[in-house]
This record gives structure tokens, sequence and C-alpha cells, in this order.
């Protein structure tokens, strides 16, 4: 009885699965068939541990594209497959092996971070599958000629120096103190920050990341005693709260200006809407006003809370693969020569990529917000140089 | 009563000495002027004896006079405060404790102190390394230097424990043995180390008459192989029947020393040692 | 190095320190209690912290206060301080208990191996810690700003604050409190016993595991005070700080001399100063590398700690 | 619950007893069919057939090297916890230093360049672990248990923090393009590639069969009878004439060489190191694998390392009532650590001697406790 | 019969410490327990204030079973044991380590008033009232163990070797002090390595060796006979 069942259902699923099959094949092109359908895109992060909330703002919005795109071809589902890395580096090889495995899974959206980015990156390249990168913002993961690496923002060398001219030119601060959080991310924009301000400098510090350290007050002691206009911070935003918050206590009202690490509500939750208040983050993304239309909603309709930092990106990112497999591109092979020559706008930016997997320069718009009133606000679009 | 006399033990190796009681008056272990205090408590006041070499010395006195921490002073586990240990004419003080080991002192320990999770035959090879110059590499890869020491320190322990007379105890874990094979595992052990002189901490302690009697034939054995013996007793029988000579320790303080038949005439050492009858003191 | 970040910030990198001390010391006592009565280092005390720690924040919670609520009028700051110490201090010395009945008990009474205690304190610690994180989907959680970090009053040129104030002046007062608890009760007596000879405790009639209890109930409450003075100063908790305080803590406790009540007060003082000096000579991301290395340090010269080992030996 | 756990208990006493009760032949093949199936294990062809065993979540080739790496780690610290009786709570600490000793002296992004392949450098690694090993061990093994641990585990979070802050380290950013041990195939592919864990999985069980062989004749030796007498009792042993602190020194570095050849074998694979790889956490769940397994145990060290890796990975990808369990999975494994150590406080696989112990001591207890 | 101890027997580890050891001890007698170095006196007294568990048979303290009642609820029923090598708290004072022989007592006049008893006892442990226990010699040592031990007002005290390392002007103070104890009204147990002393003392007593009784008898008897006298007090 139990197998006769089985066997009906078996055959059912089988039919359905012609049938979606020949429905797609008809809308594509004949050369790669019509086992575009039911393939998979897999997204690459930390959904857990305490780097998560990064990663689930990013699965949340490859879900959205991937639950948009699925809307719109019915017939012909695209499935998401989403790989916990934790954020790790240890554990990325044998995420990235998972994703290889699966022949279905024809690109990826991930990895979030730069650390497993680098460690991924490799099996990656050698099985062809191609991944774009939403947030991973390190210069060097371009520079090693992995032919499937893709970046969807700017990279440090670009924020950093937009954060340093904001300083200079908006904030007009002749004395800024530089944090750093030692990450690949904070050190590597804390870095390119104190180039561009040269002399400006007049004191840095680096503390611990990753939820480790909670307690400030050495730096916070020191930023007091520097007196300075302004305080850059390199990092991710649970320290960039705590830190605001100490030093706002301790009595430093001057703002603090950070990267797109801390661009989170969580922030402002973390430092507490007082001290948060007018906190400068730079953001290589446009605001929702200028090119998301109906993103924010969306997104909240299907996940229940705003966008967080990236969650654009990594939209978009997914958007860019949906749109190859819906050009029929149904192997790993096509997806990649497909992303290579892809141009195209998203809501976040209008993406093309270089040579090397970057996003071309030309594309790369650096945006500052301010927290004022307990949201993130635009201000004003930084300029280059 | 001198037992040594009439000892009709049998050596249990070739070459022993003679079985004559005479010590040679070579000095082995000179303990001078020692004083020892811990905190406020003076657990030993000005001590000063000498052993020679081959004879059978016992240490005695009240429980809790100071008996086994002259022994720990001797075997390097208490630095004394004051005054100093010589064996074999060199210091003891400074010196790690595996090296007065290796300088051919062993003991045992009033409360046994066997290793409880190795067999009775790995206990005595424990001892019969110290003179095993095997480094880690050899042991690692098996040399032949290796097998070698290793064939003969089973082969030693075997021996030694077919002398204690437990051998075909040799593959229990130590501490499933009975309490008596537990004390002669504890003489194997130490004669193991290849002994010049061999410290004895009341070995009898537990021990029925019948079982004392074995033990003291085995001490006279160990006597007649060459080594000296330092034995601290309670058992009146069993020091008078083996020692040569014997120091009595009262409270810290050496209150007597001599012959067996002097010291147990002596009226201190009857006071502090068998007690004060009532209305005596 | 940065002697200059040192030399000019050396009065405010010793206020911060001593404060940050204080909390090391009250989490430390907790370490050295136990040490003293059971030779335990009890891995999981730091998780006993952050239960004090996340109590008072919830009590918060419960009179609607968050992380952006202002409180005004000493009375209403006066009692919400008073009110979520009694929760933590609760909260705390019911997380030790049950760590001692389930975790520590059982063993005993099968006369484990000192090892497996300390296995059971790892697994409970870990245990504890990640329900804490998922249940808080591993954010943080914010503490209102209850006392003002506004400088009082300067000494030396020094800014002096409230919260400052009141972190140093609770752990004394607690300190105090127990010194006094130990040496003039009776349990007091009872557990300066157990720690010296447990026998002979047991000879004179005390309830080994009565005491062990209660060594656990006073080292918890020491800890949820802890937990409460580090809410009002940091203002946030993430479940994962427990770890990391708790290490320092128990560093400060062997810098002292474990199972020295006075031992774990010095030392915790003495591991905040440092550190924090450090943080100014070295860059604040050699902080905890300096903290092990002074113990370390310190270990190899003294190897019982500056005080010296043992509950009650060395007069408590 | 008890009679269970009595049947279980008789049951692998029966097993033991069995064991050594066959004859030698018997036992060498059914060490063979073990070494084999253990070989043949990250096969797809052959682990697909093992219903539930493969990891669902992450490949499982992958899973099964980072599983051998945790084995050796285990075996190494059974030769410090389990036979010494040394209490190091930094085991972890050794294992990074092996793998930075690879890193940077092959990688590119090191600071000196020196892009050695990765054979030269691995005896290079392991020398230097022990050497550390030995410089940890000098003046700390003078302290005692409790002392020796919270040094330990200070250590190993100096050279984590070391790892983070030291430019010459790297911190985050970490050293990338780490070689790969050579070897090729007849088609001139690498045997060591990017895809294919199952050659790395295959070389580290090699090592773990030779590392094995070796700990086994240290033990049979007058430096296992050392480590065990200093373990049931430093001063008597001394007074044995076992130099105590040579010996314990010799189960520090032997103990840090095995980490480092680790640490050296994960870099060669992993291709990128950073101070991400080294969490305080590590040291404390490889210590917690060999009690589980159960300490002083070789065998019982090897199946503590391989279940506590393979349980953590095992927990991906399943899902119970709508929760994720790899969310869970540390606080299954602190709940699991607990239960196991008031029911079998001597580990999974004690080694005889221990078990007798344990037994003895539970009869011992103090009365009405 | 104040106290009943029956059939038995103890183990350390594997090793049998005691073979079926059966005795008793009558309200108001000084009842002594003789033997060598390790023949099991202590093992039996560890036994009896429940510091030991034991393996088999039972010990009754009044009519009840005690044998797996826990050491602290013994010493409530009125058992008070000065342990072998004193177990003085060494970092409480001489004032607090008496405070704690009276721990279970919650009547403060009459704690009060046996501090004054003992202290009148002992004199020496009433000028050194505020020193550190540790810092005593091994006499006032001794002298505080029982002292201590009397602080509970015990209905059955157990002495382990109360004459250990002291000199003899100081045993035999020792000794008068229990005599007189005795003739207060307590019951004494009494382990002794000093047979002379302990024999002529008591009412009765009981000869252990290797873990069993081998003899029993009163203090006189034993005292006289000769086998006795030849493997405990040495006299040929």
């Amino acid at each position: 009885m139990r197998q006769k069942l089985a066997r009906v259902i078996g055959g059912v699923a089988m039919v359905a699965l012609v049938a979606g099959g020949t429905a797609c094949s008809s809308g594509s092109d004949t050369a790669s068939g019509g086992d575009a359908c039911g393939s998979k895109i897999a997204f690459f992060g930390a959904l857990t541990g305490s780097s998560a909330a990064l990663g689930i703002n990013e699965n949340n919005g490859v879900k959205l594209a991937v639950d948009k795109y699925n809307k719109e071809n019915a017939d012909c589902k695209v499935e998401l497959v989403s790989l916990d890395s934790q954020g790790s580096p240890d554990q990325a090889p044998g995420l990235a092996q998972k994703a290889i495995d699966d022949t279905k899974i024809l690109g990826v959206v991930g990895p979030a971070y730069s650390g497993e980015s680098e460690a991924a990156g490799p099996l990656f390249n050698e099985a062809g599958l191609v991944s774009i990168t939403a947030s991973a913002t390190r210069p060097s993961l371009a520079d090693q000629k992995w032919k499937t690496f893709f970046r969807a923002v700017g990279n440090d060398f670009s924020q950093g120096p937009a954060a340093g001219n904001y300083m200079k030119n908006v904030l007009k601060a002749d004395k800024v103190y530089v944090i750093d959080d030692q990450s690949a991310y904070g050190a590597g924009l804390a870095d390119e920050v104190k180039k561009v301000l040269g002399p400006a400098v007049v004191g840095s510090d680096k503390v611990q990341g990753e939820g480790k350290q909670t307690e400030f007050s050495g730096v916070v002691t020191k930023v007091k005693a520097a007196n300075v206009k302004a305080i850059f911070y390199g990092g991710y935003y649970q320290e960039a709260g705590l830190i605001r918050k100490q030093l706002t206590a301790a009595g430093v009202t001057a703002p603090l200006v950070a990267g797109d690490g801390v661009n989170d509500g969580a922030y402002i939750t973390s430092a507490g809407q007082a001290a948060a208040e007018g906190t400068i983050l730079t953001c290589p993304c446009q605001p929702a006003a200028e090119a998301r239309g109906t993103f924010v909603q969306e997104y909240k309709a299907l996940n229940g809370s705003e966008p967080g930092t990236y969650s654009d990106t990594a939209y978009d990112a997914a958007n860019i693969m949906l749109a190859g497999i819906k050009a029929g591109k149904s192997t790993r092979e096509g997806l990649l020569e497909f992303v290579k020559g892809y141009s195209g706008e998203g809501v976040a930016a209008s993406y093309k990529f270089t040579e090397n997997g970057e996003l071309d320069p030309a594309q790369v718009k650096v945006w500052a917000f301010k927290v004022t009133g307990g949201k993130v606000v635009p201000d004003q679009e930084i300029p280059k140089s | 009563m001198s037992d040594t006399e009439q000892t009709p033990a049998v050596p249990a190796q070739a070459g022993a000495p003679a079985v004559e009681a005479v010590p040679d008056r070579e000095p082995l272990l000179e303990v001078d002027n020692v004083t020892l205090r811990f905190g406020g408590v003076v657990a030993l006041n000005n001590v000063d004896f000498t052993l020679y070499k081959g004879e059978i010395l016992g240490l005695i006195g009240p429980n809790g006079a100071g008996k086994t921490t002259c022994f720990n002073a001797m075997t390097g586990i208490y630095q004394p405060t004051e005054g100093q240990i010589r064996f074999r004419g060199e210091k003891i003080s400074g010196k790690k404790r595996h090296e007065i080991t290796q300088l051919g002192m062993a003991r045992t320990f009033q409360n046994i102190r066997l290793f409880p999770e190795m067999t009775a035959l790995e206990n005595v090879q424990v001892g019969a390394d110290a003179h095993h110059k095997t480094s880690v590499i050899s042991a690692l890869f098996r040399l032949p230097r290796h097998r070698r020491e290793e064939r003969e320190g089973r082969e030693k322990a075997e021996r030694l424990l077919e002398f204690v007379g437990i051998r075909h105890r040799m593959h229990e874990f130590s501490r499933n043995l009975s309490y008596g094979e537990q004390r002669r595992l504890e003489i194997a052990r130490a004669l193991a180390t290849d002994p010049v002189l061999l410290c004895l901490d009341e070995p009898a302690a537990g021990f029925n008459p019948a079982e004392k009697e074995e033990l003291l034939q085995l001490i006279r054995q160990i006597r007649d192989t060459g080594v000296t013996v330092l034995l601290i007793e309670h058992d009146m029988r069993l020091v008078m029947g083996v020692t040569d000579r014997i120091v009595v320790l009262e409270f810290g303080k050496k209150i007597a020393e001599g012959l067996p038949a002097e010291v147990r005439d002596n009226p201190k050492v009857v006071a502090a040692y068998l007690g004060v009858p009532d209305n005596a003191a | 190095m940065d002697f200059d970040g040192l030399f000019s910030n050396f009065g405010e990198l010793t206020t911060t320190g001593l404060t940050q001390g204080a909390i090391y010391a009250l989490v430390a006592l907790g370490y050295t209690l136990v040490y003293g009565v059971l030779r335990l280092i009890n891995f999981a005390h730091s998780e006993v912290f952050i239960a004090g720690a996340f109590a008072a924040i919830w009590t918060w919670n419960g009179f609607g206060l968050d992380q952006n609520s202002q409180v005004s009028g000493i009375g209403s700051v006066l009692f919400y301080l008073l009110v979520a110490m009694i929760v933590a201090a609760i909260a705390s010395a019911g997380t030790a208990t049950v760590i001692e009945r389930v975790a520590y008990r059982p063993l005993r009474k099968r006369n484990a191996p000192p090892l497996a205690f300390l296995i059971t304190a790892i697994g409970a610690s870990i245990a504890i810690s990640e329900a804490f994180g998922i249940y808080t989907r591993r954010l943080p959680e914010g503490a209102p700003s209850l006392v003002s970090s506004k400088p009082l009053f300067h000494v030396f040129g020094v800014p002096i604050d409230a919260v400052q104030l009141l972190t140093i002046g609770a752990a004394l007062l607690m300190m105090v409190l127990l010194d006094l608890f130990i040496n003039r009760s009776r349990t007091g007596r009872g557990i300066r016993a157990v720690a010296q000879d447990a026998n002979t405790a047991a000879l004179m009639g005390v309830n080994k595991d009565r005491i062990i209890l209660m060594v656990f109930i006073a080292g918890g409450s020491m800890a949820g005070v802890a937990g409460l003075l580090y809410d009002v100063r940091i203002q946030t908790l993430t479940y994962s700080v427990g770890f990391l305080l708790g290490l320092k803590a128990f560093t400060a406790a062997v810098l002292g001399g474990i199972g020295n009540l006075r031992g774990a007060l010095i030392g915790g003082l003495l591991l905040g100063v440092v550190e924090n000096y450090a943080s100014g000579l070295f860059g604040s991301q050699w902080k905890d590398f300096a903290a092990f290395a002074v113990l370390v340090v310190l270990l190899m010269f003294r190897p019982t700690g500056l005080l010296g080992e043992s509950l009650g030996r060395a007069r408590a | 619950m008890t009679t269970v756990l009595e049947r279980v208990r008789s049951g692998r006493e029966a097993a033991g007893e069995r064991w050594r009760g066959a004859p030698r032949w018997v036992r060498w093949v059914l060490l063979a069919a073990v070494i084999a199936f253990f070989y043949a294990l990250p096969n797809k062809e052959f682990y697909q057939y093992l219903g539930p065993i493969p990891t669902p979540g992450a490949n499982f080739t992958q899973v099964m090297f980072t599983v051998s790496i945790y084995v050796l780690l285990a075996v190494g610290l059974n030769i410090v916890v389990g036979f010494a009786g040394l209490l190091d709570l930094g085991y972890f600490g050794f294992f990074a230093v092996g793998a930075y000793t690879v890193a940077v002296l092959t990688s590119p992004s090191s600071n000196i360049k020196t892009l050695w392949p990765w054979l030269l450098v691995v005896p290079l690694a392991i020398a230097l672990t022990m050497l550390s090993g030995v410089m940890l061990g000098t003046p700390t093994l003078r302290l005692r248990g409790d002392y020796l641990a919270i040094v330990t585990l200070g250590f190993a979070e100096m050279i984590r923090i070391a790892a983070v802050s030291s430019d010459f380290l790297k911190g985050q950013r970490g050293f990338n393009q780490i070689p790969h041990p050579p070897g090729k195939y007849a088609d001139g592919k690498p045997f060591f590639g990017v895809l294919d864990a199952r050659p790395y999985y295959w070389l580290v069980l090699t090592l773990i069969i030779m590392v094995v062989i070796g700990v086994r004749n240290l033990t049979h030796s007058r430096v296992g009878r050392a480590w065990i007498s200093i373990r049931e009792d430093e001063d008597a042993a001394q007074l044995m004439g076992v130099p105590t602190f040579k010996f314990k020194l010799w189960a520090f570095a032997s103990g840090a060489a095995i980490a480092g050849l680790a640490g050296a074998l994960f870099a060669g694979k992993q291709n990128f190191v950073n101070s991400q790889n080294f969490e305080l956490l590590n040291s404390i769940i490889i210590l917690a694998a060999v009690i589980f397994g159960g300490s002083g145990n070789i065998v019982g060290a090897i199946v503590g390392g391989g279940l506590v890796a393979y349980m953590i990975e095992r927990f991906r990808g399943i899902e119970l009532f709508g929760v994720e369990l790899y969310e869970y999975r540390f606080l299954i494994f602190g709940l699991v650590l607990v239960i196991m150590m008031i029911f079998r406080p001597e580990g999974l696989i004690p080694n005889r001697r221990r078990a007798a112990e344990f037994k003895d001591r539970r009869k011992e207890v103090i009365v009405g406790e | 019969m104040l106290l009943e101890i029956d059939d038995v027997s103890l183990l350390y580890g594997r090793i049998q410490a005691l073979h079926g050891i059966s005795l008793t001890v009558d309200e108001g007698e000084i009842v002594a327990l003789i033997g060598a170095n390790g023949a099991g006196k202590s093992t039996t007294m560890r036994a009896i204030s429940g510091i030991r568990p034991i393996a088999t048979g039972s010990i009754r303290f009044e009519g009840e079973d005690i044998s797996k009642l826990r050491a602290d609820l013994r010493v409530r029923r009125g058992l008070c044991q000065a342990p072998e090598g004193r177990g003085i708290f060494p970092g409480m004072t001489v004032l607090e380590n008496l405070d704690m022989g009276a721990y279970t007592r919650r009547d403060r006049a009459g704690v009060a008033q046996d501090l004054a008893r003992v202290l009148d006892l002992f004199p020496r442990l009433a000028e050194r009232r505020k020193q550190p226990g540790g810092t005593l010699s091994g006499g006032e040592q001794q002298m505080l163990a029982v002292g201590r031990a009397l602080m509970s007002r015990p209905k059955l005290l157990l002495l382990d070797e109360p004459s250990m390392g002291l000199a003899p002007m100081l045993i035999q103070q020792i000794f008068d002090i229990v005599t007189e104890i005795n003739e207060q009204g307590t019951t004494v147990l009494l382990v002794e390595q000093n047979a002379q002393q302990a024999l002529a003392r008591a009412h009765r007593a009981y000869v252990l060796e290797t873990g069993r009784i081998v003899k029993s008898g009163t203090g006189a008897e034993l005292l006289h006979d000769p086998a006795v006298k030849e493997a405990y007090l040495g006299v040929a």
C-alpha cells in the first residue's frame, strides 16, 4: 500500500518536473536546454554566531530576489540554498565543497566576509562556480586571479578615502582619532582613512572585535585626552555601539564616523538613541530614494524587518545571477560568462565588473548617512577625491 | 638476644659479604647536627648520627617523635633549617631528589606510595629505569639500545619480584595487591634502583607476627647482598632482632644511640618509648 | 610604545582601571571561595555572573526601562539600583546553586577525580552561555543609563564620576560584608573549617553539603552584584562577555593567591589597573595580553600568588 | 537508566575481554579491517551507503578532514593530560604555532617572503612547536595542577592575541596562498588539489597511524612509565630516581610536536590561515574530547577527538520542530559533557587501569554523601 | 550499651583494612583499643565517626543504627572524635578552634560554661587563646584537640592517639585529664600506641592485629598478659 502510494506520488512529481521543464525551455534559447529550471543558487555567510547579523541581512535580500523571481516565473523556479559559515574561515572549505558538490547550484552569493572568502575562493575558482560577494570588501581578494570572483560593492580603497574626505571637507576636522577592530575589513578601512587624513590623525588605537571586548575605558580615556573633532571607527556595529555609548558617557561629543559595517539598525540599539545621534556612516551604496524603488517595502513584507546593511547589494547580486538563469544559462560555465559580461542596474548601484571581478570603479558611489532622530538618513554623496 | 650473629640467611646473590656483624666503619651517611622547623614547631632538634657501610641501623622512637621527618630530610624531601646531611661524602642539600636516588639511596614509605595504576612489574621497572639511559628518541623508534635496556630492566624486575616473593603477582595492578604484597613490592621497587643504602619506613606496620618474621628474614637477606639498611620501626622485637645499632629519637631529639641491648636498657628510652608507667613520672 | 599616552592619561587610566578591577574582584571572590573549599576551579562561575547581569537588565525592562530611558531623581535611581541588585544577587546565587546541584554534587557523591569536575564545569559553562545566547538571539541587550558618568569632582586633576564611586564603593562594601560573614558568623567559621580540613570539620558536626551550598550562594551573590555593576557601567550586555571576564577574574584570584579573600580584592584591582596601563602603553589591543602576561610572570616568581593560598590559613 | 548503563558497561567489558583473549592474528585482521574502513570512508561511492553517518549539511570528506585533525590533536593532548597528568588548557596554542610557522614561511602575503615549499617547512614547524613547548614548559612545569591549567590557558590566549594584533602575524587579514603538499598524478594534476579533500584526509590518517605507533612505543618504554609514575605520585616518582621535570618537559614537547604537525597539515590544506582559526574554545573542546573518550588511553583519545568533532558538524542541516539544530550544537555539547561526566567520569573507552580505579572510588564515597 | 560495633569490615581501595571487628562500649567506661602501627586502630575510629564508609556490619549508637549516617549527624547524636594527628584548624585561633567543637550546639550558656571548664582543664590554652592553632607546639595542639572535642559535650568521646608526640610529662597530664573527664561522666573510647598508659587507665581494652580483634579483657588483665606484654610493650 505504502509503496504504491510512494510510486504514485513519485510519478506525479516526475510529470510535474517534465512539464515544468518543457514550459521553461520554450521560453529560453535552445542551446543550453531547459534544465536551468530547478537549478539553485546558494547564499554563503554567517547565519548564526556572533557575526550573524550581516549574513542574515544578506540572506534575506537573496531570499527576496529568489522569491520575486519564482513569482514571476512560477513555471520555472529557482531554489535558494543557505550555507551557514558562522563567518569562520575554518568552516568555509567544507561549505564551499558542499555547494560545489551540488551540481544544481549554479552560482553563490557570498561569502559575506573577507576571511571566509580567502578560504573558499580557491575552491570556487577550481570548480568554476561563480561567486558574487555582496560585502567582502578586502581589496586583495580581487588580486588572486580567481576567475570566479566578483564583488558587487566597492572595496576598502573606495570607501576609506571617501570617509577621510568627508571628515576633512565636510566636518573640517583637523584632529581625528582612528580606532579599528583589527578585522580585515576594519583595519583596511582605517588604514585608508589614515592615508587620506595624514597628520590630522592625532592618535589611533585598536580594539578586539567579534564581541570579545565590551569594556573600552582605555580607548575612551585616550580619545578624551586627545580632544579631537572627529573619531573614525573601522569595524562592525556591535563594538561601534559600545564605544559610542562609552564615549558619550565620558563626555566626548565629537561625532563618530564609521563605514558600512556599522550601517545597521543594531548600531543604534547598541549605542542607545541619544549617543548614536549625529554619527556619520559611509557606504559604497546609494540611499533608498535614489534607486531602491519598492525594494524596502517588499523586503519588509517578506522578512518582517527593515533591510539592513548589504541587504540591497545581496539582492542585486542574486538578481544578476537570476537574470543569467532566466537567460537560459543552465551551466556553471554559462552563468560565469554571463556574470562576466553583465551590465545593468540594481537597487543599490549600477553593475559592471572589471577584468578581475571588481565592481567597475565608475559605478562605485559612496554616500554618507547620518543618524538623526534614531534613524539612519542619507546625508550626501561623497565625491571621490 | 642478638639475632644478627645466628642468622642462617641464604645470600640471595653470590659474592655477598661475610655475615659478620661488625661494620667496616666506613661512614655512608652522616647526619650532622640537623635542625628542622616548620612554622613554630621544631620537628628535629640538633639530631646527629652516622650510618656506616654494611650495617643495619634502627631509627626508633614513639609516634610523632620525628622519625619520618628525619627520613624525609635524609632523602631530600625537606631541607634542614640548620646542619647538613652527607651521603657518600656528598652534601645532600641542593641535590635533586632523583639525583640522590641515582647516587644510591632508595626508600619505602610509611603509608605505601606505589603507582597504583601500574602493574607490579611496571612499578619495579620504574625503579630499574633510574640507571637506564634510553632517550626519548630511541624509545620512539625502538632502537636496539632501548630494547636491550628494556629487556634487562624487565629481567631485573622479575628477579627482584622473585626475591621478595611476589613474582606470581607481577601482572596485577599494584592497587590490587594485598597489603603485605604492596609492602614487599615497595621494597622490590626500591631495590631496583641499585641502592647502596636502603631506607625502610615502618615496613612491618600492619603485619602479623608471622609476616614480621618473614620480613625480618628479607631485611637480613638484603643486607647480605651488600646493601646498608636504615630501618624505622615501631615493633621493638623486630628492631631488636635485626639491627646492628639503634638511634632513638624522642620529641625531635636524639636521646640514645648504641647496640640494641644497650638501648633497651637505657632508662630514658624505656621511659620515652615503652611508655611511662603510672605514677612513675 | 606610547609612554606619552600612558603618562598623560595616568590618572584616568588608574581610576577606570580600579573601577573595572572592582568588578573583577567581586567575580574573583566566587572563584576563590569555591576553590578554597572544594579545590575546584568553578569554570561555570562566569555564567553565574552573566545570569545576574541579565537579571538586572530584565528587571529594569520589567519596569519599562530600556537603553534609551532617562531616569531622574536620586530616589528612583536608588530604588531601581537596589531592586535590580537584589534580583541579580538572587538570580546569580540561584544559578550557582543549580550548577552545584546538577553538575558538582552528583560527582562528589561518586567521589569522582578532580579532572571530572573541571570537565562538568566547562560543560555547564558552555551550556548556560549558549542558552543565554540563543534566548537573546546573540544580540546585545541595552541597559538604561541610571547613573550619570559626568565628573563629580577632581582629585589631582583626575575626574571622578558617580559610576566609579558606586562601583568601587559597592565592591568594597560587599567585600567587607563577606569578610565579616566568613570571619564572624557561625556559618563562616564552618566554611573556614571545611576549607582547612574537611574531615575534621565533619568530626565537629559541620554539614559539608550545607557549607558548600552556602559557599556557592555567597560567591553567586557577589557575582550577581558584579553583574549589576557591570550593567551600570557598560550599559550593554552580550551573552558571550562572561567567558573573558570570568577568565580575567580567575586570573585576578590567582594573582592574589587563590582561596584568599583579600587576595581576590587586591588581585582584581591590580589586574584592572595593569591592563589599563598596558592599553595606554601598547594600545588597547594588547590589554588582555598584558593581563595574562602579568599572571604568568607573577606565578613564575610567586607560585602561590601575591598573598598566598588558602581560605583561613592566613586569617582569611 | 542505571541498568541500561550497567548492561552497556558489562557489554563493553566483555568485548574488551574478548579482544584481549582473541588470538593475535584475529586482532590484526580486525585492526586492519578498521583501518581499511577509515581509508575508504571519504569516498562517496562508499559513504553514500552508510545511512545517517555522512553529514547532511557539509561535504562529508571535508568534515572527515576536520575530524582527523581533531583526532591527531586529541592523541597529542592525551600524552600531556592522560599520561603525564598535566592539565593543559591551552593546547590549541601549539596548533596555532605550527600553522603560523607554515603560513609565515610559505605564503606570498607574509612579510618575509621566503615562499618555501610546504614539505620543507613541516619539519621546521614541528621543531618550532616543540621548542615553544619547551619554552612554555620550562618556567611553568614547576607549577602544579590548577596553576598550570590557568597558565597554559593564559599562554594560549596570549598567542591568539598576538596573532590578532601583531603586524607580523597579519591578524584577521591572514596569510593566503599557502602551498599544498607536493605530489602529482600521472596526468600532471596535483595530487593535493583544491577541490578533493580526500588526499589530505588520507595523509592525516596515515600520519595518525604513525603517531599512534610512536606514542605506543613511548608509553611502553621507560618514558611512558616515567609519565604515568609522575601522574600517579610525583614525589614517589622522584624518589625512585625519575627526573620528573625532564620527563614532564618531554611530555609537553611531544604533545606540542603533534599539535604542530596538525597545524602544519591544516595550513597546507586550508590554503589560508588567519587569527579566526584559533579560538580559545578549541583548546577546551579538545581537552573535553580527550576526557570524554577516556583520558590515558590512546584509543579513547582517538574516539573522543573524532566523536566530538564529528558530532558538532553532524548537527548541521538537521531541523527539529522548525529550528536548525546547528544553532544548538554547543548547548547540546555542554549538556552532554555534564551528563557524561556524571554517569561515566572515566570516559567512553577508559584505560583498563582507570576503569578499575573509578569503580573503587565510587565505593569509597564518604558516608551519607 | 552506648556503642555497639558488630562485624564491621572496611576497605581501602581493594585492601581490606578491617576484618569483621566487633566491640562494645558501655556508658561510663574508658575502653582502650591497642595494637601496632597499621593494625587498624585509627581505621576503626574513622569508621565509628563516619569518615570512612564500612563495607559490611553495623555500628549502633544508643541502640540506633548509625552505619549509614553522615559524620556531622553522628556528632549531633553525641559522638565526637579528636582525630589522629590532632586535626587542628591552623588558620583559626585557639578560641575559634574550641568554638568549632561546639559547632552543633545552640545553648550559649552551656557552651560558655564548657569553655570555662576546658580552659580550666588546660591552662596553657587559656594563655594562648588568641594565637592561631598552627603556631602551637605539638603538645598544645593535642590539648586543643581534646579540649575541642569536649566542647561538643559528647556522650562518647573518641580519642585517637592523644599521647602521640608528647613528652612523658605531658602524656601523664593528658591521661590524667582523660580520667578526669571520664569521672565527670563522659564515656571514652581511646586508641593508643602507648599501651602501658592506656591499659592502666582503661576499664576494658581490645587488642587489634592486622585488622582483627585478637584479644579483649579488662585493662588490668591485658596489662599483665604476657603475650600482650611481649608484643606491644616490648618487654620480653
